[in-house]
């Protein structure tokens, strides 16, 4: 297939990024801007989800573009699970962009950039989950995380947003430079900068050399994916930024360093004979032990979501070191279940934080004990709350429970025991925390009663987040299959 | 006997020189009390490792490090210093209560790196680069890597709107 | 005819790690902090470089990380400058331990 | 200089083994080139006065020997017996490595310019970012004198002089990717070479301009000398200055316009070449010497326009100055780098008929007319693109614009 064809969503998606900056300089002062650059930037979004689609039954190759047959070095891959993390980031953008219409309308004066910039975003998480390259992978990493630097400092006159940006930045600097030492010490081992030729040459590498260079390299992504101990930054990036980009570094941001993690993971070291479950394993009952403990007494609802929020990291980390134990036949279990477990987890959490971006613009505020008496304001909102938390703790029948049910099932499977039970020790933990949230909403006692009607476009994002996470559940298994087929076809590429 | 000009081993003594700059400039970043002094150590530090790409044979990347790194990121560091001339503190303390801590660790972390570097046996080649390195970087550039070289123009585009966006003045509108 | 070892080199970029991670963890003001960032990134660059001359001469793809790493730098230097100097504009502070709004 | 190293090495001395020879031969040019900028000072302080008076009807210096030669001399003898005087709250170190590094830096532009045929300090093959590095290290030298001087005057010069230069850098190098584009090499000889058949000046006139242009402002000279705009911040980054520290500023910047106008002949104008003889094949000295004279009329010629500049055209406005450079020096030399890449592919010879471009068979003299309508056709679509926006700029285009910008449109 073409290769401008296989690279048609990224080229769609930029083009309309630098298209809503041009219209945006070009209406300027103008309530167009406002209006109708939303819906632009969301067509492009639709537009180049169309042509993921379009590439899906081509997908499998690896390729670089070159002038010329000699010296070709692969950059990207296409393969179907890299579509599926390009699903997955242009539904978020479409849903983050969406929510954020009425929130940026009313905090900033500054629109144009907004959109573009979260479009960008997209689109470095489109490219980080197609690279197969160290070159490439660095790159759309710190692609990915200068505009999230940017888009946290958003609402620059508000001194919580500049500050959550200038921390993220400086966690987000070292950390990648801590990386980029890994991967310097990896390309040394190997002599090659391409995951595949990387895993050729691993064999006969130094143990001390890679055991030193995949730790700097964890560490890395351990930042991208708030896992403990790097998730300090996660908390206060969490509440300062603008709500929508909360939204979009709890769900984006996760879901592009494990896009990453798992082809490194995949295609790079599995030719190298070391055992990384254990590894994976400590970091997985840390991260979730740590997130749910601290959730417990949080009292500003993005603080409480951002811990939650690495608590889940933990339950998908699981998932990865049951993939990477294989001691039985069907090992590949882990992955997908990674997958189905993010896929819900995309529609949970960014219709949790719709539901918060209601209330922050009509309360202005986003303190858990404001929400009291919420159901007496608006039980729409309320019951979607719940089914959202419910989705966050597992329990059927929404789309986290379908999660769960893989991810702890193929732990299980590899004989994890320990690392499975206290993964559901965590989830009943969680409950706890959740439930404090639900309790103020239907039982607290508040003045005021006036009712709280979102608008329209947010009314819509709560509603498709909302029936998506109950269909997970309902009607899976088509999602099942789609999480299968990517994860099966990164199985036989490996 | 004799001595033999030719076993001035030219190409240590200016490893050494070097050596001592960027490490030299490295050390006086991290400690010296005084941000701007501590800036044009980072300048020596940089021109030191500039001279590392020379001996190492590649040029371009040596006068990409002096025009990026010394003439761009190093200037932007010094301007936004003088910008905020009250960012220096200048007397106080520059290290934040933590930095004993941090000292031993970054003690232990040098000792495994150098550790591991040097009981590796490196499978080193003895190829020579092929031909003219500017030409073949450009041919990667326009080959192989192109995606990497678009992604880095879009991304610099990113940096630029993203800069002036958080840097410039207040707006009108945004104080109402 | 290669009159420096290899592992001299790593042991250097080695060294400049440290120190720039060291800078990262102790200096209280957000520029230092940067500027320890830029040495661990220097680090980086003599590895690649090195391993480039080294290992794997024949293939450019060292020394286009390293420009690739370089210009990143750059990107990432102007950002976080301009979140420092929006940062001074508000609190006349760039002093990380002074920046305490986020908390519950 | 290869014929020279030669030479030595034919006395089959065991000393003068080829590195040390060639050592010995950079240890002696070196200096040669480095005193031989800083004293062309000389002469260029005194026709600059000459004429500057010309242009504004006085004579100029005339007291000290004949014609005033002498009173860059007198001048020089000033400023070493005047008294050094460091300020008080000055940051010393800092103070007074700044003259010297600028020196330095001004200085060690010269090491990539061809002289004359196979003669030049080092013939990089990087030697057009050569430039732009080592130009950082200038601005490097003007930012620590303007800190450490502890004066609030200085402060503001030196923020001028880096703002203007990050601008104007930026133009500057879009030229020299023009130049490296037409040449296909970035060493400077390879871009004299280059230049033997047509030079630059005439495929490539615009680039030429936008680099004169920029670099004049590089060099911080009239009408971009808003580093010592008196009447704004007395002298800018070095007010606090006197003595010989000043002196070596001065230095600075005359030996940074000499430089610039020997760029602007190798790059624009043949460098050593001299139209219809081909001077590099003649053997012997003389074709060198003829080269060498050749360069200097050039060089000289650009030294008197940009006198001429000063005499005649009035300081800029900081704000002006911006908005030149950004909104319309980057704008249009970035067009024109795309103009000149899509001709220079459609010329390009290429290993094989699949790479070549379409019309390879009419090269050179095809590419140099198509270079030449490309550049005029590019000064013809900014001048009217700028006209557009000026007539409009009553409503809604300066609006956007100043949006842009964060300036109100008041």
């Amino acid at each position: 297939m073409n290769e401008l064809l296989l690279l048609s969503p990224e080229i769609v998606i930029t083009i309309v990024a630098f298209a809503v900056l041009t219209l945006d300089i070009i209406w300027k002062g103008d309530q167009r801007s406002a209006k109708i650059l939303p819906w632009v930037a969301f067509g492009g979004v639709v537009v180049a989800l169309l042509a993921t689609l379009n590439v899906w039954p081509a997908s499998s190759s690896e390729f670089g573009i070159a002038t010329d047959s000699a010296g070709l070095i692969p950059i990207m891959a296409v393969d179907k699970m890299a579509l599926f993390f390009k699903v997955m980031a242009l539904l978020t953008v479409a849903l983050v962009g969406l929510s954020a219409v009425e929130y940026i309308e009313k905090n900033s004066p500054f629109r144009g950039e907004f959109y573009a910039l979260t479009l960008f975003a997209g689109l470095s998480l489109m490219f980080l989950s197609s690279a197969t390259n160290l070159v490439m992978i660095y790159l759309s990493l710190e692609f990915l995380s200068i505009t999230s630097y940017i888009l946290t400092g958003y609402l620059r006159r508000d001194n919580r947003s500049i500050e959550a940006a200038l921390k993220y930045f400086l966690y987000g600097a070292l950390a990648s430079g801590v990386m980029l030492y890994g991967f310097s010490l990896l390309y040394g081992a190997t002599g090659s900068v391409d995951l595949a030729t990387i895993a050729v040459n691993l064999g006969s590498a130094n143990v001390f050399l890679v055991v030193a260079s995949v730790t700097l390299i964890l560490a890395g992504f351990g930042f991208k994916i708030a896992a403990v101990p790097f998730h300090q930054w996660s908390p206060d990036a969490y509440q300062g930024a603008p709500t929508p980009i909360t939204a979009f570094l709890s769900v984006g941001s996760k879901a592009a360093g494990f896009a990453v993690l798992i082809r490194v993971l995949v295609v790079a070291l599995p030719a190298y004979s070391f055992n990384w479950t254990v590894i994976l394993s400590m970091v997985a009952i840390l991260t979730m032990t740590v997130g749910n403990l601290t959730a417990l007494w949080q009292k500003d609802m993005k603080r409480m979501l951002a811990y939650s929020s690495i608590a889940q990291a933990g339950y998908m980390l699981i998932g990865l070191a049951a993939f990477t134990s294989q001691s039985s036949d069907n090992w590949s279990n882990g992955v997908q279940g990674v997958l189905l477990f993010l896929f819900a987890y995309l529609f949970t959490n960014l219709g949790v934080f719709a539901v918060v971006i209601v209330l922050e613009n009509k309360l202005g505020t986003t303190n858990i004990a404001d929400y009291a008496g919420l159901i007496r304001r608006s039980p729409f909102l309320s019951i979607a709350l719940v089914i959202f938390f419910l989705s966050l703790i597992g329990i059927p029948p929404t789309g986290g429970f379908m999660g769960k049910l893989l991810v702890f099932g193929a732990a299980i499977d590899q004989k994890l025991y320990v690392l499975a039970g206290i993964g559901i020790l965590n989830s009943v933990i969680s409950v706890y925390y959740y439930f404090g949230v639900v309790r103020q909403v239907f039982f607290a006692q508040e003045s005021d009663e006036t009712p709280i009607q979102p608008g329209f476009v947010m009314n819509a994002v709560i509603t498709v987040t909302m029936v998506m996470t109950l269909i997970l559940a309902l009607y899976g298994q088509p999602f099942i299959q789609f999480a299968t087929d990517s994860a099966d076809i990164l199985a036989a590429t490996f | 006997m004799p001595f033999d000009p030719s076993q001035i081993p030219i190409v240590q003594i200016v490893f050494f020189v070097m050596t001592a700059c960027a490490i030299g400039g490295a050390i006086g970043v991290v400690s010296s009390p005084n941000l701007f002094h501590s800036a044009l150590y980072l300048v020596l530090s940089l021109f030191g490792v500039a001279g590392y790409y020379v001996l190492l044979s590649a040029g371009f990347l040596a006068v990409v490090q002096l025009m990026v790194y010394v003439g761009a990121i190093a200037i932007l560091i010094l301007f936004a210093i003088m910008f905020a001339r009250r960012l220096m503190g200048q007397g106080e303390n520059q290290n934040n209560q933590q930095w004993w801590l941090s000292l031993p660790i970054v003690m232990i972390l040098f000792a495994v790196l150098v550790g591991v570097v040097n009981t590796v046996s490196w499978p080193v080649s003895g190829a020579e680069p092929t031909g003219d390195t500017v030409m073949e970087l450009g041919h990667a550039f326009l080959g192989s890597y192109l995606i990497p070289f678009e992604v880095v123009s879009i991304l610099l585009s990113v940096a630029l709107i993203g800069g002036i966006f958080l840097a410039r003045e207040k707006v009108e509108a945004e104080e109402a | 005819m290669m009159p420096i070892p290899l592992s001299w080199w790593l042991t250097v970029s080695a060294a400049l790690f440290s120190i720039g991670v060291y800078g990262a963890l102790s200096r209280k003001n957000a520029i230092g902090i940067l500027m320890g960032i830029e040495l661990v990134l220097n680090a980086v660059n003599i590895n690649l470089v090195a391993f480039w001359r080294y290992i794997a001469p024949t293939d450019i793809s060292g020394q286009v990380f390293a420009i690739i790493v370089i210009t990143v730098a750059a990107a990432e230097a102007a950002v976080g400058l301009a979140i420092i100097i929006a940062l001074y504009r508000r609190r006349q502070t760039a002093v990380v331990d002074d920046l305490d709004l986020l908390k519950n | 200089m290869q014929s020279l190293i030669d030479w030595v090495l034919s006395f089959q001395n065991p000393w003068l083994t080829e590195p040390i020879v060639r050592l010995l031969s950079h240890l002696v040019f070196a200096p040669i080139v480095a005193v031989a900028a800083p004293a062309a000072l000389i002469i260029l302080t005194w026709l600059e006065r000459k004429i500057i008076g010309r242009i504004q009807n006085r004579l100029g210096p005339n007291r000290a020997g004949p014609f005033g030669l002498f009173q860059a001399f007198a001048d020089m003898v000033k400023m070493f017996t005047k008294e050094d005087i460091t300020p008080a709250n000055a940051d010393r170190i800092i103070y007074n490595m700044a003259p010297g590094l600028g020196v330095i830096s001004s200085i060690m532009t010269f090491a990539v310019i061809p002289f004359v045929p196979g003669f030049l300090g080092a013939d990089l093959n990087v030697g057009l970012l050569y430039i732009v590095a080592i130009g950082g290290l200038g601005t490097l030298a003007i930012l620590m004198a303007g800190w450490s001087s502890n004066n609030k005057y200085s402060l503001l010069g030196a923020f001028r002089v880096v703002a203007m230069m990050l601008t104007y850098e930026i133009p500057m190098v879009m030229t020299l990717i023009v130049v490296t584009m037409a040449a296909g090499s970035m060493s400077m000889a390879a871009v004299v070479e280059a230049q033997s058949g047509m030079w630059n000046v005439v495929t490539l006139p615009l680039a030429f301009v936008i680099f004169f242009m920029a670099g004049v402002a590089e060099v911080g000279r009239s009408p971009f000398d808003l580093i010592e705009a008196e009447s704004e911040i007395i002298a800018g980054f070095h007010t606090e200055y006197s003595g010989i520290k000043f002196g070596m500023f001065m230095i600075a910047e005359y030996v940074h316009m000499f430089a610039l106008s020997f760029f602007a002949a190798v790059l624009f104008f043949g460098g050593w070449q001299v139209p219809f003889v081909d001077v590099s094949s003649w053997s012997g000295p003389i074709g060198s010497i003829l080269g060498l004279i050749s360069l200097l009329i050039k060089v000289f010629s650009f030294v008197f326009v940009m006198m001429w500049l000063r005499g005649t055209l009035p300081r800029f406005r900081i704000d002006h100055l911006q908005n030149f450079g950004w909104k319309f020096l980057v704008p249009v030399s970035l067009f024109l780098v795309i103009v000149v890449a899509v001709v220079i592919r459609m010329f390009a010879p290429g290993s094989d008929v699949s790479v070549a471009g379409p019309l390879s068979g009419l090269v050179p003299f095809g590419e140099w007319v198509a270079l030449l309508v490309a550049n005029v056709l590019v000064v013809v679509v900014s001048l009217f693109v700028v006209s557009r926006v000026a007539r409009s700029s009553q409503d809604k285009g300066l609006r956007a614009v100043a949006a842009i910008e964060g300036v109100s449109a008041k």
